[in-house]
């Protein structure tokens, strides 16, 4: 079904920034961008991984210790996938130094997120603003086009 | 996410399974750090088999480090050994293994604490 | 881990109303209602089975050859799951008779939707207003509660 | 989804698998209608195996119904067999067992269809 290549397909989803929902994240984004035929297993899984890093970063570091909310948008378009993970938190006050490997503002954690993240999407693109909000703009594509 | 506990003399062997993120790092730590704080503390060597392993990100990592770091303070190590593809992936690109041995098979891998080998039967990834 | 029946979780999920997203609303539902560690596998394909009918009748009567948008939401609370599947289409004129068994106003269709919900779910409550748009409410607790 | 079409003799074994919904349903529709009104024009009898059915729904079972009537006003007859749990639930709520006669195996669902039989061998729900 080459067709879905070219349909455009979106989906909204919002969440409470707890721990419970970063499984549910990486199920339904896995789900959906698997409406991209041409996604090899390998890839689902890098996108499982993406999404993992990027709401997981919004629980812990944009709502430390506080609730809040969590937005993911996801886009289908020309066989690429899209993905938006926004969060109304902490933001961060220097956003090239929080993505160089190892830096991290916790010590029980790696710092490596951001790494991860750079190493598996086609573009990563991060805006934050402090005491405003994280959005994180993931895009992936299918390494064999349909 | 389980971790299954095994005391195999010097060295505990702890089988995880499941996926290993932020919800369930906790846990993990909790059962391996009471297991080595409670239960076996004359033990200092842990190897984790992880074949069962569905998904593992950085939270994940994160947790394996802490126990890395923990078992080196008391002059113990940690090896991990059965990794599936995707999180062999994982901890490759965030360079864990510089710090942590990894082996193909359990077998392998107690064999090389026992030996005390550096880990040069590393598994091909 | 029987904290999680007390625990407040909810998702809000939007998409665009093709069949495309029929799979994804399941897929999502079902892993959301899984945080209820009570319900059994059936009572989870209990759950896919109600979001398709629900999500399947926006889609089909609710924007019947035309584009529109599907909302979804979920909430678990005291180890009940909510679901609210909710569509700005044509409406219902007689809800009271399009619930009933073998009504349909579309003869390749059976006229069941309502019927297998009703069995399905525990409670089922349909508001609906003509060019307004309907709104499904299904309710599920575990038959054995944690 | 997937259809996989098998003629024998004077029955069409259509084996379907996967997950039979609205987005699935045309597809299923045009597999098996294109095999009985194209390549298989003569055989009127059709037996829808339905083991590796992960998902049905009241959009697939208007498909199953539709080529229940359409062979229904050409003299034919369709029967399913193998039917999953909960796929038979959503055939018994939907009241399609009334219509539509279902059996414990393939060779059952045969037999009962070369012998002419009403279905009293029908699947225990
Ligand atoms: N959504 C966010 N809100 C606020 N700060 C963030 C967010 N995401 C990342 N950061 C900051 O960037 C740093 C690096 O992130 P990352 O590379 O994912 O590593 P880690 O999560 O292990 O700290 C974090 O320690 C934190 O200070
Ligand atoms: N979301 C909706 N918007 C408009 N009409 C609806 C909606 N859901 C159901 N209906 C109406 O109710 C009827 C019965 O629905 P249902 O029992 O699900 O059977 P079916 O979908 O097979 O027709 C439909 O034929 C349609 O006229």
């Amino acid at each position: 079904m080459p067709a879905t290549n070219k349909v455009t397909n979106y989906v909204e989803i919002e969440f409470p920034a707890v721990p419970e929902n970063v499984e549910f994240a990486r199920v339904a984004m896995a789900c959906f961008a698997s409406q991209i035929n041409s996604f090899v297993l390998e890839e689902i899984d890098d996108i499982r991984l993406l999404t993992s890093e990027a709401v997981s970063n919004s629980i812990i570091h944009g709502y430390p210790g506080r609730p809040g909310i969590v937005r993911l948008r996801a886009t289908i378009a020309d066989g690429t996938l899209e993905m938006i993970v926004e969060d109304e938190g902490r933001g961060i006050p220097d956003v090239k130094r929080a993505m160089q490997p190892a830096f991290t503002t916790r010590e029980d954690r790696l710092g490596m997120g951001f790494t991860i993240m750079e190493a598996l999407a086609d573009e990563l693109e991060v805006y934050s603003e402090e005491n405003k909000g994280t959005r994180v703009v993931i895009r992936k594509r299918p390494a064999r086009s349909a | 996410m389980r971790v299954d506990i095994e005391p195999l003399g010097d060295i505990l062997l702890a089988r995880v399974s499941g996926e290993l993120d932020l919800r369930t790092a906790p846990e993990f730590r909790d059962t391996v750090d009471g297991a080595l704080e409670r239960d076996y503390r004359d033990i200092n060597l842990l190897l984790l088999s992880m074949a069962g392993v569905t998904f593992l990100d950085s939270s994940g990592l994160g947790a394996v480090l802490g126990r890395y770091r923990r078992l080196s303070q008391r002059g113990g190590r940690v090896v991990v050994c059965s990794l599936p593809h995707q999180i062999s992936k994982v901890f490759e690109l965030a360079g864990l293994f510089k710090l942590i041995d990894a082996f193909d098979t359990e077998a392998d891998a107690i064999a090389a604490l026992r030996g005390g080998g550096a880990g040069c039967q590393q598994q091909t990834r």
